[in-house]
């Protein structure tokens, strides 16, 4: 899941300064999920940015929309009508979704409201832990299922640096050392020699903007 | 039928309320477990601002069950407690302990008791009327629930009729203790079953919403 | 554990009569809790507003966490799993269409609604009935599932929709 | 030969080998390098020129090694992957080369956050192994890592760093293993101050046959005093300092403390030279450069040998005298 958190208020307002009429468009996917923009924070938010340009004696006004999925046209279209009025749009989605967002209503200046900060995994409630860095090529069957690209501090790939403490992170003494957990799972597999061998140079995959059409689907848009 | 329900059935009543949320709470113990936190953690902790801090008490309060539907939650907590207080404290529930058993319960002014029956019997009207009117409520209401509504009202109308005496004192005082026995023998295992999941889960068991997080969580 | 009958393949469910046994079996694994949660329910319907769908889609009460709940997982406790393909589709609708499953509905009495909502969605499964992607190429219902496509949704909820205000002059 | 190396000339010849380390100044300040290279000069067979350390901006390290050559050092080039991509790399290698560098050092690098920029982007396209596999392609096949051709490839003579004292341990000899089947010719180790395990270590080497397949030098960086004892075993990662030599610097009053860590340093060497599969010692003086001809003085590593070009490529041993000239 990617996991967002929101931008301080301060931030939000100094964006946000000049514009009176604001709709702010919530996300029922990820950022939902992870406690960060689903119709609660946006209803949260909203309460906190009226109040607050209220103490500064500015007119704001400010309205909530949660749809579905922000990176997704067709939930989008319930927007339509219900942007006209507004001067601005705020969006508590990810990244991918603010941008979807700004390209749906091209002449409404568009805000993001959270910072998104990774691909992670949900360990408690509100407590989220990076796993991924969508690199594009997996190297988890190497490792045992833990991804060095992601949890070792300098992404690694032939086995640690000179500097684990203790099984920690020589850079963050609070984060275990990555290749330290790889090799110990990978020893208790019997699966060591995965990590004898060289790991050879990797073909980074994010020279341009990503993009992904399913073989299936190819037809479908082949230009005619 | 007098002596009946103020003997055997009483107990009967007493002993199957008793046994059954004692059950309740050993099931509930039993569907979940404690949370086993093998890590903390230790960095990446967002910081609010101290403006975001000073909004917090606001906004909590704005967007709780008090902020979002204030009829319904101050009826809801009044009747509850209403719910409560009124047989624990009836000045006759006292005397009959006191005959019984010669144990003396504090209780309180009748007058005041009474008063806690009228709006335990006003929530009840309440609910009755949200539940037949608003279409939502409707929506995921069926027949039981008017059932356990007039299951949880019965002892309170009985009782006030009978204190009042303006029906036959015996035949109320009769009905009064059957509907309460009723009541307490439906508590564990009906819709009011919820007196023993709400203290339980909201008070231990680990969510977003969680009161008082007493770390268990669901078993799988 | 019973062993789901997960297909990967287009389901042939047209042909296949409901296993009432199987739904059975995995009623019985979480009997206790589940049962449990749903006797637990008042039908306060205070969980309404915490479904981001209810207020997206004009307040229609089919959006709202204890009616998607009671008429699935619910009815499917009451018939004792004896349900027919029609109404395992009409679950369908409440358990993927009207619910993302974000699981952060609000229950003031502490049922966890999701829980509830992924195992109705998990027995459905079971039966090959399950929420697909509009126009994807697996779809059982071929090119195109009617009842889950969104931009019916959305149309739906266009008129009836509305904002939240919270303003300040 | 795989380079005209000095460091390589005096390895071959089954010669105990001895580096040196500099670390190049914050600022465009060529005479303190030479400053601190007199020191030096004669008295090692090469001088590694540090990249960046510790992640502080400093002269970059091939500017670094130029003014060594001037001074007619031979510079063992540092380059870590924290700053450059492939692309930085490969060319930054055939402009050394050009230039007349002939020895570099391949390393990962500290993390950027220990330095002054700590909210730098990191590169990290390749890991030191990947590093070193990429040199050795540029040298042997003559082809860049893209597999094009190079017109004069550059000749390097590869080296790499291990830390025997690094977790998971039983990994370290894996991890040296990988860097010689990736091209290391030579590998300098981490500052030993555990004996015990870094015997431990040569001898898994040893069984394992790759010190026949690699020149190991072994670090050495005496103790300047009994704080630095201290808070390099508690505070720098990747480290192990036995009790003994905390001890042993206890045992002496504060202004001998120094004394006794060049003492115990030379002792090292003396074992070093004895043991096999240790092919030299590599000395890092952190900002203790002036402290060199004491120590290799003491140790007795002096004089070191001086090659001369022949014309038929070979060369013949000789003796510097140069520590003299420079007294």
């Amino acid at each position: 899941m990617i996991i967002a958190t929101k931008k301080q208020l301060e931030e939000l307002k100094e964006m946000l300064r000049g514009y009176s009429k604001v709709l702010n468009v919530g996300c029922g996917g990820c950022t939902a999920v992870c406690l960060a923009g689903g119709q609660r924070e946006v209803e949260d938010l909203n309460t906190q940015l009226a109040i607050s340009f209220k103490a500064d004696h500015v007119t704001f006004e400010i309205d909530s929309f949660t749809v579905e999925r922000q990176c997704e046209m067709h939930f989008l279209s319930a927007l339509d009508e219900i942007v006209k009025p507004y001067d601005a749009l705020l969006s508590m989605a990810c990244g991918a979704g603010v941008q979807f967002l700004a390209e749906r209503y091209p002449d409404k200046p568009t805000f993001p409201a959270l910072n998104t900060v990774f691909v992670g995994v949900n360990r408690d409630i509100g407590w989220y832990e990076e796993r991924c860095k969508s690199c594009g090529e997996c190297v988890l069957a190497m490792t045992g299922g833990i991804c060095p690209i992601a949890m070792c501090a300098k992404g690694l790939l032939n086995g640690p640096c000179g500097g684990p403490q203790d099984g920690h992170c020589e850079v963050n003494s609070e984060v275990s050392c990555a290749w330290i957990k790889i090799h110990e799972r990978l020893k208790a597999q019997g699966r060591l020699e995965n990590i004898l061998k060289i790991c050879p140079v990797r073909e980074w995959q994010d020279q341009v903007q990503g993009t992904l059409v399913l073989e299936p689907y190819r037809e479908r848009y082949s230009r005619k | 039928m007098y002596a009946l329900a103020r003997g055997p059935l009483l107990w009967l009543a007493a002993l199957v309320f008793t046994v059954g949320i004692v059950y309740r709470v050993i099931e509930l113990f039993m569907l979940t477990q404690k949370r086993e936190r093998v890590a903390w953690p230790t960095h990446g902790i967002r910081v609010d601002s101290p403006e975001e801090r000073k909004l917090r008490m606001i906004i909590s309060l704005r967007h709780s069950l008090i902020g979002q539907h204030p009829v319904m939650a101050i009826v809801a907590g009044v009747f509850h407690f209403c719910l409560f207080a009124a047989p624990i404290f009836a000045k006759g529930h006292a005397l009959l302990l006191r005959q019984s058993w010669g144990i003396s319960f504090w209780s309180l002014p009748s007058s005041l008791i009474d008063t806690l029956t009228i709006v335990v019997l006003l929530g009840v009207l309440f609910l009755l009327v949200r539940r037949a009117l608003i279409p939502r409520v409707r929506a995921v209401s069926s027949f039981n629930d008017f059932v356990f509504l007039f299951i949880a009202a019965a002892p309170y109308l009985t009782g006030f009729l009978a204190y009042h005496q303006w029906l036959p004192y015996k035949t109320m005082i009769t009905l009064h203790m059957l509907a309460g026995e009723l009541m307490l023998i439906a508590i564990p295992f009906t819709k009011l079953s919820h007196m023993v999941f709400f203290f339980f889960v909201r008070g231990f068991v680990e969510s977003e919403h969680s009161v008082a997080p007493g770390g268990r969580v669901w078993s799988p | 554990m019973v062993p789901l009958r997960e297909s990967y393949t287009m389901p042939d469910h047209d042909r296949k009569p409901v296993d009432t046994d199987q739904i059975k079996a995995l009623l019985h694994q979480k009997k206790r809790s589940m049962r449990l949660r749903l006797a637990a329910c008042a039908g306060c319907t205070l969980c309404a507003e915490s479904c981001f769908l209810f207020v997206s889609k004009g307040r229609d009460p089919r959006y709202m966490p204890s009616y998607k709940v009671l008429n699935s997982l619910g009815r499917l406790y009451r018939k004792k799993g004896k349900v027919s393909r029609a109404e395992l589709e009409e679950m369908k609708d409440l358990l993927w269409k009207n619910c993302m499953l974000c699981e952060r509905c609000y229950c003031p009495i502490g049922v966890d609604l999701p829980n509830m909502i992924a195992f109705a969605r998990m027995i459905l499964r079971s039966q090959g009935v399950y929420g697909v992607y509009p126009h994807s190429l697996g779809a059982p219902d071929g090119d195109g599932d009617e009842t889950s496509d969104p931009r019916r949704q959305s149309d739906q909820g266009q008129g009836e929709a509305e904002t939240n205000k919270a303003g300040s002059e | 030969m795989k380079s005209e190396s000095n460091l390589e000339r005096v390895l071959s010849h089954g010669l105990f080998a001895v580096t040196g380390e500099l670390g190049p100044p914050r600022g465009a300040d060529a005479d303190i390098v030479r400053e601190k290279a007199k020191h030096l000069k004669g008295r090692v067979d090469a001088v590694n020129v540090t990249d960046n350390q510790t992640a502080m901006v400093r002269l970059s390290s091939w500017a670094g090694s130029l003014l060594l050559l001037q001074e007619g050092i031979e510079p063992n080039y540092q380059m870590v992957c924290r700053d450059r991509n492939r692309i930085a790399m490969q060319s930054d290698i055939l402009g050394a080369s050009a230039l007349g560098i002939k020895t570099m050092l391949c390393l990962s690098g500290d993390h950027q956050t220990f330095g002054d920029h700590p909210k730098s982007r990191k590169v990290f396209d390749l890991d030191s192994i990947q590093l070193i596999g990429m040199v050795k392609k540029m040298r042997d096949e003559s082809k860049f890592l893209s597999g094009q051709e190079i017109t004069k490839p550059p000749r390097m003579f590869i080296g790499a760093a291990e830390n025997p004292f690094g977790q998971p341990y039983e990994f370290r000899v894996h991890r040296l293993a990988k860097k010689i089947a990736a091209g290391a010719d030579f590998i300098q180790t981490q500052c030993i101050y555990n004996m015990e395990r870094f015997r431990d270590w040569i001898k898994q080497a040893n069984d394992m046959g790759l010190t026949e397949k690699v020149y190991i030098l072994a670090g050495i960086t005496p103790m300047k005093s009994l704080r630095m004892a201290q808070y390099m075993k508690t505070s720098v990662p990747g480290l192990d300092v036995s009790d003994w030599v905390i001890k042993r610097l206890e045992g002496v009053e504060k202004k001998k403390q120094a004394d006794e860590g060049i003492a115990i340093a030379c002792e090292q060497i003396e074992e070093f030279k004895q043991m096999k599969g240790v092919a030299g010692v590599h000395l890092m003086l952190i900002e203790w450069e002036h402290k060199v001809p004491e120590i290799t003085e003491r140790a007795k590593l002096l004089p070191r040998p001086t090659f001369q070009e022949s014309a038929q490529g070979g060369s013949r041993v000789g003796l510097s005298d140069e520590d003299e000239t420079h007294e």
